[in-house]
Formats: structure tokens, C-alpha cells, sequence
């Protein structure tokens, strides 16, 4: 009708910078998360139970534990991160609040990213703050159990990064769980051998240095690649919304 | 005549096999409201996600001030606020905490200013209450308090008046009327009988191939 | 021929076994595939052309009634 | 380029096409699969170190080979499935991925009853039988994440997100599975590493690697042309065809 006469809006040209955005992005997840201490706990009482259970159902002897030690270690830290990787999105999508994330005007692989970090504070540091303890418990010596820390450092946020993939993949499918492991478990491969492999080198006495450096290049690789992918992925479950 | 920021042509859309609709266009002009009707099933949301650029399982053109939307996103996006039927509240977070969190994207705004936008929706008193413990329709109202603040000229609103009472129906159709007088341009999906003047309709057809 | 004998040739020195159990799997793999890519695709042609022929049959008989909703109550008899 | 392109990604231009190359890939690859096989068998010299149980090469390498190239191509599949949303391309991902299952198991079965007589053992941790044994799980990861979205669209573009991070994977698990080995396991005996292959070797190999090629173009046409059907059902060329076709 008289839409003619009406003032039309200016357009904004100026957002809000990516860096703040992906810190509001990250200070949220981790404000979510302390209102919810419990969910923080379970993976990290999984990690304690998963590694109690290979002394009592294996041998509780001291030369298997320190040999197998780290590997236990390892593996039980990648089953907690599979275990948490669930929630990565789940609760966002339950509330449209992955909507607007993905409607957010900054580039979406770095707000997943943000949130990916988070994750990564909230359940990778954790565990790796925790296997000291669990170093001394399974025998391990002080050097092997410095390097496991130290692989575990670099090597849980490539497993959040590249979980967050999968999580993104499965996101709003029946029994997302099991599939995200099915997924996700093969492409954890490399990380877990590279992982264990170092510490058993430290274990020999044969310098670790090229091996820490290589899975420093793992993480560089998953945090260059893998925020695009878990992006793409979350666009393409969100459309079927 | 002034420019529509968004312009359909020959939308169409399929799920399941099944043609929701096809050679949809419309324009949307400032200054105006338009709402989406028609039964379940018909594609409302749908629809409402598509323009929002959530939705991307369809064909035709959608123009963002003549241009194609598509090489033009982040303006759009930066331009655009969308409402979903889940509005992107968490229940464990405070009423302030969302509203800051929802906005910190977008325009950062001081905490008085929100303060006084939760106010507006009705919420005072209770911002610093977690959003598990209000009601479904004080919920909604928290996502509504971005109306009050946002300055987006494109506004997509996916069934706005669920779980409002009468009282809130009628301040929000007010609000709307407002935006449009303004010069915002709103879409609105709803089942309530939404009558302003100058309202533009969208009717989608029934369910049925 | 590599192999003497006919019999020679299914002992393979021994290694027969081995030999012979992974052509069989992998025959009975392979042709098993074939066969069922085989049949699915005749499957979904048939299907196809029963719900074709389904359809138009339906067509003549009535018109598609589009279901008004009313909320009217279905009556249950209880006998 | 563009409108054979555009004709490429049409499913009624694929089906006919499909039709007519497909008794050539059948016959062509039967033949040459029978022929490097039967050679293989029965006319290739004993290997002197392993004897008679090498001549499990001849089904083991094709299937391992192709195992490998399929996912390769559903890695371009799923490149042109996102960047460009061409139907033809997530139609062959989708039906290409049980192939490439059933391809990597035989090449996986095979390598483990060839090492029966090699090591004494069933399954040792060998490089290239775990690297296949991770192949593998991805081909299940895909068929699992596609059989689990309801939606074609959506289906098809994560299935293709799935397939380029394993694609980009694949280097990696291969490269550190290698170096695991070596740590390990320090001078294992390589099933399939040959410091010179004669002539009466290589070439039925060759035979039946190409024959496995032709046969699996051949599963790959029947297997697209069936989703296809499935996914055009409506449209009038189908019907057309159905009605026309064998009752």
C-alpha cells in the first residue's frame, strides 16, 4: 500500500569480529557444562573404571601393566572422548541453538571449531591431568609417564576434532551412539598407534622427539581439515531438519 | 517503488518424495509483513527454513536485493534474524545468560539493554532464574525478547504466538505492526489468525500430491 | 601345465586346501553378488510396475477425495 | 563441456548407456577373469619360496586392488556429489559400497588362508592385512551411515563427507600401520612383495586384475541402474520402460 513512503532499514556491514564470536561460542559451552558437573564427571569416572578393569580381568602383574600400561591408558582415553562426542551437538540441536550457530554471519568451521575446543577442555585436558594417577597405578616409569602425558596433550584434541565429525554426522539419527563409534573408531587408528607407539620408544630409551613432532603434525592436519568437514556435516544435518 | 530484499522465483520444494510446493515466488518489500498460511504438512517451516538458509533441498532462486543469495550469505545472514520453533534457549543457563549468549554473534549489547528487553516480554524478576525452571510460554518469551532488541530488517518467525497467552498475542502483533512501520520486513508462519493492515499472504496448498 | 597329474593339481603339494577353500569363497562371494544385484534390480522393476498398474487402476475407479479434517469422533461399536 | 556434463548427470541418459555397455563388461570380464585365473592355476610355475599357495595372487591382488581403487572413486563420487549435487555421482556411491565391502572381506579371507601355509598362523598382524581390515570398517562406517538417514538428499551428501575424510584417512592409517609394523614386528615376510615376478606370473595377474575391473563396471552399472529406478519411479521414462520391458 504505502510501503513507498516507509524508510528502509540500513543494512549492517559491520559483525561482530570471529574471534569474539568464537569466544562467546566457547565461554557458553563452558558455562552449559558447569551448570551440569556430573556430565563432566561420567567420562572421566569411564577412563578410571575402563583402565581398573585390564589389572582384574587381564593380570595384575607388574611387567604386563607396564608393558600394556600406556596402551590401556590410550585406549581407555579414546573410548571416554568416543563416549562424550555424543553431547558435542546434541543438546544444541535439541534446543535450536545449533540453528543459530549455523546462521551466525561468521564462518562456521571456526565457531565448530570453538566448540570443538571446548569439548576438548571439558573432557580431552581432564584426562590428561588425570593419567598420572593412573600412570603410577599401572606401573608406569616417570619418563614413560611423562611422554603419555605429552602424547595424550597433542593427541586428545585431534580425537575431539575428528570426533566432531562424526558427532556432526549422526546428529539427529536413531541410536547416534553406536554409529558415531562405528564411524569415528577408524579414523582413530593412527592417532592411538602413533600415541603408544611414543611412549614405548621412550620405554626403549630411544629419543621421542620425531614422534612427539609427527603427531604434532596430526593435529595441525585435523585442525586445518576437520572443522570444514564437522561444518559441512552439521549444514547437511540440519537441512533435514 | 522500493527494492524487496528478498525475492523468490519458481521455488520448489520436495520431501519424501512428495512435492510440498513448486513455482512459488513472492517478493518481499520493507516496510511489510507477510504471513505464511496453510494446514500441517504443507511446508510452512519449511518454507521459512529455506529463506532462513537452513533449509537447502530445493530449486529455483532466491534473490537477496537482486543478487543471488547464495554468493551473498554472509550479508544475509548478517542481515536476517530467525526464530525457530526451537528457539535456541538453554534450560540450564539464566534468561540474561541466553539472551547474551544469542547476541553476542550479532550486536553485543550491554546488560542493562537486555535487562530491560526481558522486561518488555514480561520477564522481570525473572532473568536470573534458569530457563529449566519457567514455563514453556516464559521460554518463548525469552527467544521474543530479540524481537525487542534486534535490528535485522529481515525478520523469519516460525509460529511466533505458540505458548503466548492472549494478552502477549496481542503486544507482539503490535510489535510487528510497529517493526513493518519502521521499515523491517517480517515473515510469519502461524496458526493464530494473524490480521494487520497492508499483510501480505503466502498460502501453501494443502498436503496432498 | 605345472602340474603331473590331474590329482597333482588338486593337492597343490599340500597347500589344496588353502588354495582351493579361497576360490570357492570367492567365487560363491562374487557370483552370490551378481546374482542378487541381479535379482534386485528385476525385483524393484516388478515392484514398479505393480504399483503402476495398482495406481491406474485406482484412478478409474475414483477420484482421489482429499480428507477434510474434522475431528469428529470415530464411532466404535460396543457390542 | 557443460551440456555433456549436465547430460552425464541425467539418470535416463546413464540407464541407456548402462544397457548397452553392459554385456560387453560381462562378457569381457568373465573372460579375462577365467582366462588369468586358469592360467594362474594351473599353467604359472610354482613360486619357489611359497609353493603352490601363492597361487592365491590371483583372486587375493584383484580384490585388494579393487577394494582400494573403489573407495578411491567413491572419494571422486563424493567430490562431485557436494560441489556439484550431481545425481549420477551419489547413485554410484551408494551402490558401489557393498561391492567394495564384499571385495575387501574376499581380499582380507584370502590373505589369511594364504598365510595359513606362510606363517603357520590364521591371521598375523601384517601391514597390509590391517590396513584392509581398516578399509574395512570404513565401508561399514558408510553403508551404516547411509542406511541410517531416512532422507536421499542428506543421505547421499553425508555419505560423501564420510567417504573424503576416510579418502584423506587412508594415507595416513596405511603410513602409520606400516611404522607400527616395523615396530613390532621388525622382518616380516610380505605376502605380496616381490623382488622380480617372471613373466608367466605377472601377466595372468594382469589378466585377472583387468577381468575384476570389467566385472565390477559391470555390478556397478546393474547396481546404479536398479537405485535408479528406485528414485525415478514417477517419472514418465520409468514407466515407460517398466511397462515396455519383461513382465
Amino acid at each position: 500500500m504505502n510501503a513507498d513512503f516507509r524508510p528502509a532499514l540500513v543494512l549492517r556491514h559491520d559483525a561482530v569480529g570471529v574471534l569474539s564470536a568464537m569466544r562467546g561460542v566457547f565461554a557458553r559451552d563452558l558455562r552449559v557444562a558447569f551448570r551440569q558437573r556430573q556430565d563432566l564427571l561420567n567420562p572421566l569416572l569411564f577412563f578410571v573404571m575402563v583402565v581398573t578393569l585390564f589389572p582384574l580381568g587381564v593380570s595384575p602383574e607388574v611387567s604386563f601393566l607396564r608393558e600394556a600400561g600406556a596402551g590401556i591408558l590410550w585406549v581407555a582415553a579414546l573410548l571416554s572422548v568416543l563416549l562424550s562426542l555424543d553431547h558435542l551437538f546434541r543438546h544444541d540441536f535439541d534446543d535450536g541453538t545449533l540453528e543459530q550457530l549455523v546462521l551466525q554471519p561468521q564462518p562456521l568451521f571456526l565457531l565448530v571449531l570453538a566448540k570443538t575446543m571446548a569439548h576438548w577442555v571439558l573432557t580431552g585436558l581432564p584426562l590428561v591431568i588425570l593419567t598420572p594417577v593412573l600412570g603410577v597405578m599401572v606401573h608406569l616409569d616417570g619418563n614413560s609417564i611423562g611422554v603419555l602425558c605429552l602424547t595424550l596433550l597433542i593427541g586428545t584434541p585431534v580425537l575431539s576434532l575428528i570426533g566432531s565429525i562424526g558427532a556432526a554426522l549422526t546428529l539427529g539419527l536413531r541410536s547416534a551412539g553406536v554409529l558415531l563409534s562405528l564411524l569415528i573408531i577408524p579414523l582413530y587408528i593412527p592417532v592411538l598407534i602413533f600415541g603408544t607407539g611414543t611412549v614405548a620408544s621412550a620405554a626403549e630409551g630411544a629419543p621421542v622427539g620425531a614422534y612427539l613432532a609427527l603427531m604434532g603434525a596430526f593435529l595441525v592436519l585435523a585442525l586445518t581439515l576437520a572443522p570444514f568437514a564437522s561444518a559441512a556435516a552439521l549444514r547437511i544435518s540440519l537441512s533435514n531438519g | 517503488m522500493s527494492e524487496p530484499l528478498l525475492q523468490a522465483i519458481d521455488l520448489q520444494c520436495e520431501r519424501d518424495e512428495r512435492i510440498l510446493f513448486r513455482d512459488l515466488s513472492f517478493s518481499i518489500l520493507p516496510g511489510t509483513v507477510t504471513r505464511v498460511e496453510g494446514p500441517n504438512g504443507s511446508g510452512k517451516t519449511t518454507l521459512l527454513r529455506m529463506l532462513a538458509g537452513l533449509n537447502d533441498a530445493w530449486s529455483g532462486d532466491l534473490l537477496w536485493f537482486g543478487k543471488p543469495r547464495s554468493a551473498h550469505r554472509e550479508e544475509f545472514l548478517r542481515n536476517t534474524l530467525y526464530l525457530g520453533h526451537r528457539a535456541g534457549i538453554k534450560p540450564l543457563l539464566t534468561p540474561l545468560e541466553n539472551l547474551q549468549a544469542l547476541t553476542a554473534g550479532r550486536r553485543p549489547l550491554p546488560d542493562p539493554v537486555l535487562r530491560q528487553a526481558l522486561g518488555g516480554t514480561g520477564l522481570a524478576g525473572f532473568e536470573d532464574v534458569p530457563c529449566r525452571n519457567l514455563s514453556a510460554g516464559q521460554q518463548r518469551r525469552v527467544a521474543l525478547a530479540r524481537l525487542l532488541i534486534a535490528d535485522e530488517p529481515l525478520w523469519l518467525l516460525d509460529e511466533v504466538f505458540t505458548a503466548i497467552d492472549a494478552g502477549g498475542v496481542s503486544a507482539i502483533e503490535n510489535l510487528l505492526q510497529q517493526r513493518a512501520a519502521e521499515g523491517g520486513s517480517v515473515v510469519v508462519t502461524t496458526h493464530h489468525d494473524l490480521r494487520l493492515p497492508g499483510m501480505q499472504r503466502i498460502i501453501l496448498g494443502g498436503g496432498s500430491d | 601345465m605345472a602340474f603331473d597329474s590331474l590329482s597333482a593339481f588338486w593337492v597343490m603339494e599340500g597347500h589344496g586346501p588353502y588354495v582351493w577353500s579361497c576360490y570357492a569363497a570367492f567365487f560363491l562371494l562374487m557370483i552370490g553378488l551378481m546374482v542378487w544385484s541381479w535379482r534386485r534390480r528385476n525385483a524393484v522393476i516388478e515392484a514398479c510396475r505393480r504399483g503402476i498398474e495398482l495406481k491406474s487402476g485406482q484412478q478409474t475407479q475414483q477420484a482421489a477425495t482429499a480428507s477434510a479434517a474434522s475431528f469428529t469422533r470415530v464411532k466404535v461399536s460396543q457390542d | 563441456m557443460w551440456q555433456f556434463f549436465h547430460k552425464l548427470g541425467s539418470p535416463k541418459w546413464f540407464f541407456g548407456i548402462a544397457a548397452r555397455l553392459m554385456p560387453w563388461l560381462l562378457a569381457g570380464g568373465i573372460l579375462l577373469l577365467v582366462a588369468g585365473i586358469v592360467w594362474g592355476l594351473a599353467f604359472a610355475p610354482k613360486d619357489y619360496l611359497q609353493g603352490n599357495s601363492y597361487r592365491i595372487i590371483f583372486i587375493h591382488v584383484p580384490t585388494a586392488f579393487l577394494a582400494q581403487s573403489v573407495y578411491v572413486m567413491m572419494a571422486v563420487a563424493a567430490v562431485v556429489t557436494l560441489v556439484w549435487r550431481m545425481k549420477l555421482a551419489d547413485v554410484f556411491v551408494k551402490s558401489v559400497a557393498p561391492v567394495g565391502l564384499v571385495l575387501t572381506f574376499l581380499s582380507l579371507f584370502t590373505g589369511a588362508v594364504w598365510g595359513k601355509p606362510t606363517w603357520g598362523t590364521w591371521w598375523v598382524w601384517d601391514a597390509r592385512l590391517t590396513s584392509m581390515l581398516i578399509l574395512l570398517f570404513l565401508y561399514g562406517g558408510v553403508i551404516a551411515l547411509d542406511r541410517a538417514i531416512n532422507d536421499e538428499k542428506s543421505a547421499a551428501r553425508a555419505v560423501s563427507v564420510l567417504v573424503l575424510v576416510g579418502v584423506v584417512n587412508i594415507p595416513i592409517i596405511q603410513y602409520s600401520v606400516e611404522w607400527w609394523n616395523t615396530l613390532h614386528q621388525p622382518s616380516t615376510f610380505k605376502l605380496t612383495e616381490k623382488p622380480s615376478m617372471p613373466a608367466e606370473m605377472w601377466v595372468p595377474l594382469l589378466l585377472s586384475v583387468l577381468g575384476m575391473y570389467l566385472l565390477f563396471g559391470w555390478l556397478a552399472c546393474l547396481r546404479m541402474q536398479t537405485e535408479i529406478l528406485l528414485r525415478e519411479q514417477r517419472t514418465r521414462w520409468v514407466k515407460d520402460y517398466v511397462l515396455a520391458g519383461r513382465g
